[in-house]
Parts: C-alpha cells; structure tokens; sequence
C-alpha cells in the first residue's frame, strides 16, 4: 500500500538478526525507491553483543528505533510501553495461527513474527543412502536407534567420525530445542501457557533421557568440547556425522562452507516423539515491534513497511528470496522456498504437521541459563544424575514463577 | 639593577627538624656581586633556591626593590640560575637547551641565535651544540648550564657552584668571563663557590656561612683580615688558618711548644679585655709562618720548634705539614725553603698578622 | 528491606558463590602470572639484542584482536592443537580441555596470560626505560648480579609501574568477561562462570536487574576494596626522585 | 660470559616469539582458506590457497570508510586523551596537597566502574545534547580512558626530576610553557605506550561506538560483527578483516617502537 | 694488588664522529696512586669508564693481571667507584647507599655498619645516614658517592672528580683519608681531578690527558719541571705557563716586548738543534717571573717592561694579569710586589727554569 502521508518520515529499524543486515538493508533501499517519502536506517545488533542492552541504551538516549525486534514473551514484558498495539495492521491479520500468541495480551497483539523456523534432525543424504536408510522411515526412537547403532558401527566405511555431533557447549540446543520437544505437548505447545504456570510438569523426562543418552552416546567426542560451529561448520559440512539436532538456519551456514553438499546431501526429519510422530516443531524465535512512543506518522509508515515486506507481492519475494525466511504468513503458498531445509520447514507447515515452540516461554528468564541448561550439562558430563537434574529443574521453575 | 634585602630568612625543609637556614640577614645593593662561602651543607643552595623562589620562605621577607617577593612565582623574578647539578633538559640540544629562556620571551630568533652562539664560543661549546646532554662530558654539561644563565640578561644572576668540574685553566677563563658579564650588565651576581681563589677575586662581598646562619659578610679583604670569629679565620685561606691553644703570661702566648711574644698593640688590647692569664686560641695562617733565615731572625720572639711530618711542594710554594708539641699546623713556605719529612725546623710565627680567639664564644678578639 | 533480600538471598546463590571463588582463583593466578611474565618480558626485550624490537611487537600483538575472534583461535588451539598434540606426545591430560572446571580455568588463564601480558609488558616498560642508567651501572660496579640488580634497584625503581600494573591486572582480572564468554561461556553448567559473566547474565538473560544490581554492588566494593588497598599500599613504598 | 648469557636471552626470545605468533598464524592462513579449508583443518596451512577473502572482505567492512572513520576516531580521542591526562597528571603529580592524593584515588576507582553500569544514563546524557556521534564518542573516550592514563603518566612523573620544572620556570617559562616544551617532551615514552594503549583499546572497541555511532560513521570493528551472525560466523571474512585492521595498528606500534627508543636515548641525565 | 695495563685503548661512541679515547697505553703498576688531569672533555671519565667495564673499549685491551678483561662485566672486575655525577641509589637512605656494596657480598652485618658508621664518621655523614639522597645537599651527595667507594675494599679504585663539590676544608681532609685509605689497602688507585693541588700532591704518577690523547706520564715532579710540550707546560701549574713568541738571535730571546738573554747551556742545546735565528715559544712560569728588587738585580739580563692589567690579591702572594708589547700573562709576585693595576712594572725571568717549545710540533725543545 501506498497510502503513506505526503510528509517526509524517516523509521529506523533496530534488529537482532545480524546475518540478515545487508539483506534487510536491501530491501528499505528498495522500498525506499517505490515510497519516495520515507527513509529506512537498518541497525543490526549482533555477534558479541547482547540485544537488549543496546535496545534499552537507544532508547534511554533519546535514539528510540521505530522498529524494533522482540524475542517472546519475557522480552515484550520488558518493552511493553514502547510496543504498540498491531493487531490492526494487515500482517497481523494474515499470520499464521498461534504464531503471534507469544506476544499477544488481552487480544492485542505486540509482535509480527520475522518467520517461522523449524529443526529437527538435519541429515547427510549420502551417508544415509550408502548406509542404507532412509531417514524418512525412522519415525519412533526405536527406529532411530537402530539405525544409529546400524550407522554407528559402518561409521569407517561411511567415512565419518561419529552418527552425531552433539554440541555439549551450546546448551540451548538441550534446554531449548530438545527439551520443548518434551514439554509441548503437555503445555498445548502454547508458550504462554507454559509461561503462566506455577509449576513444571516435565512429566515426560524419561523420553528426553534416552535422546540425550542417544545423541550423547554416538556422538563425536568429547561432546563437552564441541560448539556450534564444531557441530555444523566442522564435521556436518565437512561430512563427518550422520546428522544432527539443528534447524532450517544453518542452511547458510552450511552453504558458506560447502556450497555443493549444501544443495545436495542435506534433509532434514523430526525428531521421534511418542504420540507426536510425524510432526516438526515450528515456531517463531523473533518479532517486529513499533514503538507506540513515537509520532503517529512515524508508527503508521513503520507498519506500512511490515505490512508491505510481508503481504505485498514484492515484499514476499524478498521475505523469501532475500531473507531466506519461511514465512509466518497465509499467502505464500504459490511460492517455491530457496533451500532444503526451509523448505521442509515449510512443507510441514503447510501441511499442519506441527508441534509448537514453548521455548520462547523461558528464555529470557532466568530459569534457563540459570536452571535448565547448567542442570542439563551437568548431567550430560556425568556429574550429575537424571533424577536430580529433573528435581533442580522443576524446583527452580517453581521458584521462578512464584516470585513472578 | 635591583636592590635586594633577605631579612630575617629562615628555612625549613618539610619533615626536617632543624632548619637549614636561620636568621638570614643580608642587604645586597644595586650591582653587587655577592659570594656566598662555607661548609658543605651549611645552606647556601638553600639560601639560593630561597631567592630564585623555588623553596617556600618558612619566615622573614625576600624583597627586591624593596617589595616583598616571597609569593611571586619564580618566572616573574627575572632571576637566571645554574644549578649546582645542572639540569639541563635532556630532550633538548645544547643549542636547544641554552636558547630556552630566550625563546621563551619569544626573542628574535636571529638574536637568540647569535648569542647562543657567542655563548658556545665562550664555553667552548661550539662543537657540541647539536648533541643532547647525555652526550656531553661532566664539565662541558656543567658549561651548557652556565651557558644557559649566560646567555639571558636577567636581573639576577645565581650560580650555584658553576665552575666546580672545569679544569683550572678553562676555570681561570670562565671566571673572567663572568666577572665581565657582570661589570657589562650591571647586574646582580650570588655566586656559590667552594673556591677560595674564586671567592676572593670575584666577589663584592663575601657572604661566609655555617651550619644555616651567616657568619661574616665582608668584603674579601674584611674576611681574610678581620674574620670576626674563628670560624671564619679558620675557613678562609687555604689552607686554613692554623689554631693553638695558648695562655697569655707575661706579654707571652703560651702553649704546647709555642712560646712566642705577643706584640705590643696586641697585647694591651688582651689585657684591656681582661684575657691576661687567661687561655684563648692563638691563629697564625699558613702563609704568616716563615721558615726563611731572614725571617727568624726578623721575628727572634716568635719562633717554635716544629716538625715536619708532609711537605708537599705546590710549584713556588711548599706545604710544610707540622707539628709542634701536639698541635698540627701548616707552613706555607717558599720552595726554597723546602723540608723533608722528620726535619726539625724553627719557624717564625709573623705575630703581628696573628689573630686572637675566646675560647668559649669563639669570636675574635683581635 | 527488598534490597536487603537481595543481598541475602546471594549467599545461598551457589551460582554467585562458585563465580565469587572461581573469580577470586582465577584472579590470585592471573596477577601473579601476569606481573612475574609481563615483568619478565619487559626485561627480556630491554635486553640489547637484535630483534629485540619485533618481540617488544609480537608479544603486544595478542591485545590488537578482540574477544571474539581471541576464543575462536583458542577454541581451536585447546581443542584440536591440544589434542594433536596430545596424541602425538602421548600427554593425556592435553586432552579434552576446556570440558571441565580445571581445564575451563587454565584455560582462561592461559588465554588471559597470552593476551594481556604483552599490554602489562609495555607498561613496565615504559617505567624499566625511565631508570636511569648510570644507578644500574653504580650497582654493577658494586658487584650486584644482574638478579640483584633487579631486586634491588631495578624493581624498586619501577614501584610506580608495579602499582599499576597491578592495580590493572586486579581489576581486570575481576572484571574479565570477554574471554570468559568466548571461550567457555561459563560452561560447562556454569562451572568456569565467572563474576562479571554471573551479573549480566542475571541482568540481561534472566532479566532479574534488583539481583544483578546487588551482586554488582557486592562486586564492586570487593574489587574497589582489594585494588585500591594494594594502590594505597603500594605507593607508600614509591619515592620520588 | 656475556656472550653466552645473549645467546640464551636470543634462544629464549625466539621460543617465546613463536609461541606467541601461533595464534597469528593460525588468523593469517585461515584468512587464506575457503570457508570448507578452515574447517577441514584449521591448524594446516591454506590449502586451497585463496586470497579471494581479502577482496570480499575488504567490501564488506566497507573498508576505505570504516578505515577512515575509526582512524579519525582514534587518532582524535588519542591525542585528547594525551593531552589531559598528561596534563592532569602533571597536576596531580606536582601537587603534593591531601586533595590532589584524593584526587588520583577518584580517577582511579573510576576505573574500576563496570562500563555496562554507566551506559545507560551516559548515553541519555549525550543523546540529550544531541552528541551521539563521532565527536560525541571521542569524548566518552577521553573521559573513560583518562583514568589510566593519568595513572601511568603519574607514576613516571615522579621519576622526571623537579628541577626541570624549576629551571624552566626560572627561565620564565609559565605552567604551560612548561608542561609542553618540558615536560611532555620528556614523558614522550609514556606518551607512546599511553598512546599504544588507548588507541588498541579503541581501534578494537565495539560496545561505546555501537550505542553512539550513527551507520555513516561505522568503524572496523562495528562493520565486522555483521560476519558474526547468532548462528552464521563467517570466519572467513572475519579473519581477513582482523588481519586488514590489525595492520595499521601494527604498522603504527612499529613507528612507535622508534619512538620509545629514541626517547630512551634522549633519556635521564642527572 | 693487581697490575692493570690498557694495551692502546681506543674508544668511539656509537654515532660519534670522532675517537673520545685514542691510543690509550699506560700501564699501571701494582699499587700505584695514579691522577688523570687534562681539560674538560678530553677523555678522562671515558677510560675510567672502560676500566670499569661501563663502556665497550672500541680497540685496544685492557688487562688486569695480565688478563684480558674487555668483555669481563663490571660487577667481577672488584672495582670500586665515584662517579662523576654520583649516581645515588634515590630509593635508598645513605646508609643503605654505602652499606649496598657489601650487603651485595654478603658481608657480615655487623662489619658492614661499623664500616659503614666510621665511612660516615670520615664523611661528615653521621647525622644524614637515615635520609635519601634526595634531601642532602650537592657537597653531602658527593660524599655519599665517595663513601659508597671506601666501605668497600675493591681491587681497584675508580674516583672521577670526587672533592670536585666540596669546600677547601673538607678537601683537604678527604684528601688526607683517601691518601690514607690508599696506604692502608695497598689497592690501585685512579683518580680524575681537575685540581692540580689534588694531583701533584697524591699522586704517584699523573696521566695528562688532552682531546682524547695521553700526553704525557710522569711524577708530578716531571711534569711540572720537565713537559714534554707546550700543552703539558700549559696545563700544569695554576696560573698556567705564560707562553712568549720569540726568536732566538746573538743569544737573546726576541720578541714583541721581549729581549732576555738565554742562558748559555741552553743556547748551547737551542743552537746545536738548529734553531738560531729561528721563531719558537718561550714558556715562563708565573711563580719564575719576578718583581722584586733584588730579583730584577739578579736577572739583569732577563727584565721586561710590563704593564699590570689586572692584581689579584691571594693572600701571601699576588696575580699580577700584565702584558709585554700584545701578549698577556701572569706574575705571581710576592704580596709585598703589589702593584696596582695601571702600573708600568719591569719584572725579571728566572731563565734558568724557562722552556722552549718548537711551534710546528709544539713539543718542547728544552
Ligand atoms: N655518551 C656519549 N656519546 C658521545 N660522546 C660522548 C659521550 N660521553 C662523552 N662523550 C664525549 O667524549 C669526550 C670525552 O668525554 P669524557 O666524559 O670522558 O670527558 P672528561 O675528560 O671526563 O671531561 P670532564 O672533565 O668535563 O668530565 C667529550 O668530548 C664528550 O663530549
Ligand atoms: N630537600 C631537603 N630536605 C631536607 N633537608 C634538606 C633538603 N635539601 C637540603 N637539605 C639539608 O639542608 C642543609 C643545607 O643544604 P644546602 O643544599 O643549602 O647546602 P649547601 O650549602 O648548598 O651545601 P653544598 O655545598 O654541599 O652544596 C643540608 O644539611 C641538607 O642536608
Ligand atoms: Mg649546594
Ligand atoms: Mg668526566
């Protein structure tokens, strides 16, 4: 739409994804050639920095953005008089079901999601077929565990290193992707749900157990010593595992790396969850919020912007194109995505074979790197029993939510 | 071109218990070229430092001019100064180093550079005023220094011992080009100086202290013939004047081996103040005591019978380092009268150039 | 009252506590190490000798990249050169560091020693050049060996470098948190986390700043206390000259 | 004798070089390696060799202006920096009262203020005046990073004998004669290492610019992190950038060396 | 107790254009008191430098004990040292500044305080052991250095200038100790002054330096009665030589304002050498040209008619500053020769003492 004012308005933008900078740069210069009246500055914040504390400086300083990005629920409750209410804006109107309900209060809406994402277990094509497998048939954890052992004992003759790489130090992959996995389904994988109660069920820890003990056991040693960037750059790309529990976003990374084996060894499954099988987790990790303090002129040109990148015909090119996002939006469906994985994300999607993102609902607070993830480490390098690590994590959920 | 009194200066340093100058009294007229002497430690840098404003006065005025100056920073005093370790400024050229002040009054250049180099000339220094301090021998450092106070015409000249580590002939050179740079500008000199030939011949006046207090001030002539104390007959001269302890029986000065008349004059003014028979300290310099046959027998009444333990012979002049009874003492003898060591030799004491000392007070009486 | 809970509560948080003991080791290590080999450094490349120059520049070098970039080689160093290392000497323990809470500190320590010891180098520096030469040559000509030397002129020369330096390696050694984020993150289960690392995290990722606030404060008047004590000390030993 | 002691001083200087440039090497050939190369084996040399990271790099960071704007940055703040802190130094130093002694422990428990607790209300501030911009920031500088400048000038102060102030002064020169014509040519290498310091310290900084500086006035650093993605690092870049930006710094530190030993050489005499 | 030879010594600092030593060769017996004199710059603090292993020698060796000692560091070569600019330790208390040595050889405490105690004694120091240098005056610092040296018993003892910054008194005194202190440790001793009173009274023999090189080696005696040139003649003695230009003709010496017969002998040698009818320089000493009567009797033949420029009076004798026809010198006349300045005076040469130098090479004829 270009309904905007005559009157010059400058929006600038202020946003954590920082591998998305040029793109998003992009896209405001290009917008800005169809609306000649507004001007877009993108910031993006990143790589060794926090978000937040840069977000609160801007805006103490009198350097407010106009838009700005929020990570769930903890986040909005910290900027909650600085976002406005969106629920009018067409975006809003043509998100994806349930995927704004982690910013949405009292029927308003704070935030548009940037995308949806999903992961599972991302998985080398070739090792797979020369193993013999197909990975879309390992659909319960007996399956996938057979065919880990099967892949495990090949491992020389497949040429790789170990079945998985699980990465002992980055523990948001445990506490935040593996765990929701367990927690969703009794939480109606509804974030806010599980934000809002008292206590911690968890009551399916023994199934996350066994994963862990899977991944773990079959895993490149020492899982203690791997990051990120061991796990996708170093032996996935290289193709020295199986697979590994990661998401649609590493396809870049992977890309970067070994442009060939991106386009054609990586697929990605779900990981098998008793009663859940079949079904990928997707959710949104990062929103768009317009700040209500600024001049009316300057909100309504800022969300023109969000309306046009992710509801008009040009805008959802990029959306998918540029950013390589699977969109959170009805109006898509014509389009093909640019990769593998975000393609399977949006297959599932589309098709409704879901599960949610509770996750959003505790990061942010300090139960997770505080509770989860040190309880959840400490059991992976042996220093600490399953059973322990489950109380510590139910206690301090408990103690969390009562002083909320 | 300043008339500058110190009344009353005393000066403590922090923390110290004693003070390093005290009671610092001196009037010191319009051009006047002042030598400060004595001990090593006794305060004249102090005093000098006191002056050029860069130690707090603990009490009494400086005035110049009659103006109390002891709040005005040094920079304003018009004052130029050699330190007695020099200062120099490291960083800078000898060049660099002399031109600082003139260049600090923003000076012509080309006059800036004129004088330097007149100045380099006079200190032979010429060759040397592209190097940096560091470079530079002991003496020629100490001559940028003076270098450095030679080239402004300030007010005031205060030089802090500024020819101590130059060699006697270059010393005999820088001491009459100081003693024509005063007589061109017209200015006040305070000069530091442990040497006595520098003393004697530079000075206007000579200030003689001890232990932080003056002892005498006098012109060179006042001191060595009037010391009033024996302090100061004891300073002055070198070597110094030599001290027996006599008694005054019989028109004699009696002591250990000394045995010698006292003259007529002298010897109603001793009695007149009431020192017949009583002990006081005889001085006889050096070069009163006299080892020429024509000299004993000039002064028959006033000979000893001396031994000589060192005799050091100083070209025309030879040290005769004796003893008579159990009192040391030096001869300043001709060459031609030279002694070996364990000679028993008469001296003549020439006791009219003789001074008397109370022992307890230790002023002088004659 | 509020506040005071605050500060209350933190002596039952055995995360604080462990960061407070890890911070308080690590720190006791590093300012010793840094100051015996910045010193050491500083000596060796004073010494008259050819190519003393480039190492004054290599072992400054570590201080001109930051963090990030500092735990992404070392990351590699521990983990692979380590290790290759390790197998190829037959040194188990070169294996698999920075796994645990011993390895994890030594690390840290190896990497705070590499970086800043070169930055602690040229303040002493700076000092050993202003000595002058001739009280060295005084003390050579009565017969002191070049440790005494350094004992006895030498570094009581340089005391006003000394309270710097350590005044600086203190205070950074107490609020060190990019290597700390870099290398280990804290992990692993918070085991190498150190104080500053412990209060943004309670601050920014669990968004509890009444906590945060009270541990900084806590922070802060322990390294006040211990670096400016060790100041004040130390400059009562300076002299002027 | 002494022979023997230079060997060992030459073979021990050589160990520890090496093992202090490791890290460097391991920057340097990674930046010659394709993205897969570094991750095959980071400790090899490159193989593939390809310089082609430099090129991409060197476009990415905007190279010519992030150079341009962290050089005006830096070399800004640096000479302020040098020019109080040497100054407030000098004033302290020279000041025997109570109050510059309470002084200096101000400026030194300035120091130990965690940056993250005043950035808040500093940036409020400057944004209030409209200052947050690269002059701005060059004054955050000065202010943060005079502490310990004034700490290290302070301590050689001590060591530059009184009576240079005094012979300057009686020469007629005033307290700002002085400090520049006297003073500040004998701290010269402190000054260098003070300098060396502050402008590492604030070539690298990433923080303070990115809270301040508008995109136009991005510096190395700020233009760096975009390789550093949540989830994408692209070393590639990233190392070639750390190796183009390390080299003024270097280049400077070399030129600086220079000058300490020169300084060295003009050095004390009594 | 050790024999010391420097076998051709050069030395060039680094960036300097020229030598500061050049071919030093001297060889020092075992318990010799040797004085280095020249001018200021010349090269004195320089060797002693390279003797004390501060300075690389450039060329030459430098043997203790017949053994090479050039690249042996200072602290093994036992050597003990003034500096010319005393080189305190400034964080320690004078005490601390003396006893240093010995702490260093672990030398027991006790003795290192009585040693230290009686140095001070010596010194004048007793009052100041607790302070830092910083708060003692320039002469209390230079005993300070000078203590620093005598606690120790070194091998070998270096003193560069160190009475240079204390009164007359107190020289004569140190001179007496250090004389002393030699005697009693039998130890080499070099020792620079620029006080030719220090230097011909201890030393054994006398080095005399000029721009770098030795010119002469010798007793005090022979340097001072036989030069090997102009510039020993010159710089020996204070006042110096007084040096006249003049032809030898029919036995006179000819020159502006100067017509003294040369006595027979040394015509004899003037002639056989080649010099009749040639230019050369006369050199008359200040103390062998007279004034007195009965001196201008004796010397009929050798008077020249002078005028005084300038009188100094110095006690027993006075510095008559005259000039003969253009060339300026100095009479040192007896006191009782007082002459004002103005005065036209006819004053006599003691030609027997006279010497003749060559004016190419400069070197002394007779
Ligand atoms: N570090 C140096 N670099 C270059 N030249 C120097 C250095 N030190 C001394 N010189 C030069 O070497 C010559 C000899 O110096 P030295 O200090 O030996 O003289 P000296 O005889 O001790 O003189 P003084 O009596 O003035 O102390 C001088 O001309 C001096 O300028
Ligand atoms: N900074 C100081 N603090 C305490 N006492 C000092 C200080 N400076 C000098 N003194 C003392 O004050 C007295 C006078 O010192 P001053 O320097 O004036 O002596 P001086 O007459 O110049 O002696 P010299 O001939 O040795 O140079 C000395 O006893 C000295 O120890
Ligand atoms: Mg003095
Ligand atoms: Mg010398």
């Amino acid at each position: 739409g270009s309904s905007s004012a005559q009157k010059d308005v400058k929006i600038t933008i202020l946003q954590g994804k920082v591998e998305s900078n040029k793109q998003f740069k992009q896209i405001a210069k290009q917008y800005e050639k169809t609306h000649p009246h507004v001007k877009i500055e993108v910031t993006s914040i990143g790589g060794g920095t926090d978000y937040d504390p840069v977000l609160k400086t801007r805006i103490s300083s009198g350097n407010a953005p106009t838009i700005f990005s929020l990570a769930g629920p903890a986040d909005l409750k910290q900027f909650k008089n600085y976002a406005a209410d969106l629920s009018d804006t067409k975006a809003a109107k043509n998100a994806e079901k349930g995927t704004t309900s982690a910013v949405s209060e009292g029927g308003k809406t704070y935030g548009l999601p940037f995308n949806v994402e999903g992961y599972g277990y991302v998985y080398n094509k070739t090792v797979f077929k020369k193993a013999g497998i197909d990975p879309k048939s390992l659909t319960t954890v007996a399956k996938l565990q057979a065919a880990v052992e099967k892949i495990d004992s090949e491992k020389d003759q497949l040429g790789i290193k170990g079945v998985f790489a699980m990465p002992g130090k980055e523990t948001w992959t445990m506490s935040d992707h593996l765990l929701n996995l367990y927690l969703a389904p009794e939480y109606d994988n509804n974030a806010m749900k599980l934000y809002n109660s008292k206590t911690l069920n968890f009551s399916r820890n023994q199934e996350m157990k066994q994963m862990l003990d899977l991944q773990k056991k079959y895993s490149v040693q020492p899982v203690m010593q791997l990051d990120y960037s061991a796990q996708v750059n170093q032996d996935f790309s290289q193709g020295k595992v199986a697979m590994i529990q990661q998401g649609d976003w590493i396809y870049p990374t992977v890309e970067s790396v070994d442009k060939k084996f991106a386009q054609n060894d990586v697929g990605m499954i779900p990981i098998p969850v008793k009663g859940e099988e079949g079904k990928l987790p997707v959710g949104t990790s990062l929103y768009w919020a317009v700040n209500k303090r600024k001049s009316t002129a300057e909100q309504k040109a800022a969300k023109d912007f969000l309306d046009w990148l992710y509801t008009s015909k040009a805008g959802k090119k990029d959306v998918v194109n540029k950013l390589h996002f699977v969109p959170a939006y009805k109006g898509y469906s014509n389009m093909k995505m640019p990769d593998a994985l975000t393609q399977v994300v949006y297959d599932y999607s589309k098709q409704g074979k879901t599960t949610g993102w509770v996750f959003p609902a505790y990061t942010g607070t300090s139960w997770d790197p505080d509770v989860a993830q040190p309880n959840l480490q400490k059991y992976l390098s042996g220093k600490q029993a399953w059973d322990k690590t489950v109380t510590n994590m139910k206690t301090g959920w408990a103690k969390q939510q009562s002083s909320k | 071109m300043v008339e500058i009194n110190l009344d009353h200066i005393y000066k403590r340093y922090p923390d110290a218990k004693d003070y390093a100058v005290t009671d610092f009294d001196l009037h010191i007229k319009d051009g006047e070229f002042i030598v400060f002497v004595g001990p090593s430690g006794c305060g004249k840098s102090t005093t000098l430092r006191m002056i050029a404003g860069l130690e707090d006065i603990t009490k009494g005025d400086f005035k110049m001019d009659g103006k109390v100056m002891n709040k005005v920073a040094p920079k304003d005093r018009d004052i130029a100064m050699v330190f007695q370790n020099y200062a120099l400024y490291p960083h800078m050229t000898v060049f660099d180093n002399m031109a600082f002040g003139l260049n600090i009054r923003k000076n012509d250049k080309a006059d800036t550079k004129k004088r330097v180099d007149k100045a380099a000339e006079i200190l032979g220094l010429t060759d040397y005023l592209d190097r940096k301090p560091a470079a530079l021998s002991g003496g020629q450092r100490q001559r940028v220094a003076l270098g450095r106070a030679i080239v402004r015409e300030a007010n005031l000249f205060l030089l802090d011992e500024p020819l101590s580590n130059l060699d006697a002939k270059l010393r005999v050179q820088m001491r009459t080009e100081i003693a024509q740079l005063h007589q061109r500008l017209g200015r006040n000199f305070i000069y530091v100086t442990h040497d006595q030939v520098e003393a004697m011949t530079m000075a206007d006046r000579i200030v003689i202290m001890n232990a932080g207090k003056i002892q005498q001030v006098g012109t060179p002539f006042e001191l060595y013939n009037k010391p009033t104390n024996k302090f100061v007959a004891g300073f002055i001269g070198s070597p110094a004047t030599n001290f027996f302890n006599v008694k005054v029986e019989n028109g004699y000065a009696d002591g250990d081996g000394v045995h010698v008349k006292i003259p007529e004059g002298q010897l109603k003014v001793l009695v007149d103040k009431g020192y017949d028979g009583k002990n006081l300290t005889l001085g006889v310099r050096p070069e009163d005591i006299h080892a020429e046959e024509v000299a004993l027998q000039t002064f028959p009444n006033a000979t000893v019978d001396a031994t000589v333990e060192v005799s050091e012979l100083l070209g025309s002049n030879t040290m005769l380092y004796s003893k008579v009874g159990d009192t040391d003492f030096i001869a300043e003898v001709n060459s031609r009268d030279y002694h070996e060591p364990g000679d028993k030799v008469k001296m003549a004491f020439e006791m009219t150039k003789a001074h008397y000392f109370d022992n307890d007070t230790e002023m002088t009486i004659i | 009252m509020v506040g005071f809970k605050n500060y209350t509560a933190l002596l039952t948080d055995k995360t604080f506590i462990n960061a407070f003991w890890f911070t308080l080791a690590f720190v006791i290590v590093t300012v010793i190490l840094l100051n015996v080999i910045g010193l050491g450094l500083a000596l060796l490349v004073t010494q008259k000798f050819k190519g003393s120059n480039l190492l004054r520049t290599i072992f400054f070098m570590p201080n001109m990249i930051g963090g990030l970039i500092l735990g992404f080689i070392w990351q590699f160093i521990f983990t692979q050169g380590f290790t290759a290392l390790g197998t190829a000497l037959h040194w188990s323990w070169l294996n698999g560091w920075l796994t645990n809470a011993k390895t994890g500190f030594w690390g840290l320590v190896i990497v705070t020693v590499w970086q800043m010891s070169g930055y602690i180098m040229i303040i002493y520096i700076a000092y050993l050049q202003n000595i002058p030469q001739e009280v060295i040559e005084a003390a050579e000509i009565d017969g002191a060996s070049a440790w005494q030397r350094f004992t006895k002129i030498t570094f009581p020369m340089i005391a006003p470098a000394f309270t710097v330096c350590m005044f600086l390696t203190l205070s950074n050694g107490f609020k060190i948190y990019d290597q700390n984020l870099s290398l280990t993150n804290g992990g692993p289960y918070q085991s190498t986390q150190m104080l500053a690392m412990n209060i943004v995290n309670t601050a920014y990722n669990s968004g509890n700043f009444a906590a945060a606030e009270a541990k900084a404060m806590i922070f802060f008047i322990i390294v006040a206390a211990i670096s400016l004590i060790q100041v004040f000390y130390n400059r009562k030993r300076e002299v002027d000259l | 004798m002494k022979k023997k002691s230079t060997v060992f001083i030459g073979i021990l200087g050589i160990l520890l070089g090496l093992l202090w440039l490791f890290p460097f090497y391991m920057i340097v050939s990674n930046s010659f390696k394709t993205p897969k190369g570094i991750f095959a084996s980071v400790l090899s040399l490159p193989n593939p060799f390809t310089s082609a990271n430099y090129g991409a790099s060197f476009k990415a960071l905007h190279f010519m202006s992030s150079l341009t704007n962290s050089l005006i940055i830096t070399i800004c703040s640096v000479l302020l920096l040098i020019l109080c802190s040497s100054m407030g130094a000098y004033a302290l130093q020279r000041n025997h009262s109570k109050l510059s002694g309470a002084l200096l422990m101000v400026f030194i428990s300035a120091m130990l203020i965690p940056f993250q607790s005043v950035m808040i209300p500093l940036t409020a501030n400057f944004g209030s005046v409209h200052f947050l911009n690269m002059y701005g920031l060059m004054f955050m500088y000065v202010g943060f990073d005079c502490s310990l400048s004034i700490f290290l000038y302070q301590g050689t102060l001590s060591s530059i004998p009184i009576a240079m102030d005094e012979a300057a002064e009686l020469e007629g020169a005033n307290r700002w004669q002085i400090y520049t014509k006297v003073i500040l040519p004998m701290l010269s290498p402190m000054t260098v290492t003070v300098a060396i310091l502050n402008i590492i310290a604030i070539w690298n900084d990433y923080l303070l610019p990115s809270l301040v500086l508008p995109q136009a006035q991005y510096t190395i650093p700020l233009q760096m992190f975009n390789f550093f993605g949540e989830y994408t690092k692209q070393w590639h870049l990233a190392l070639a950038g750390i190796t183009l930006s390390i080299i003024p710094v270097i280049l400077f530190y070399l030129f600086a060396q220079k000058w300490i030993i020169k300084g060295v050489t003009d050095g004390a005499v009594k």
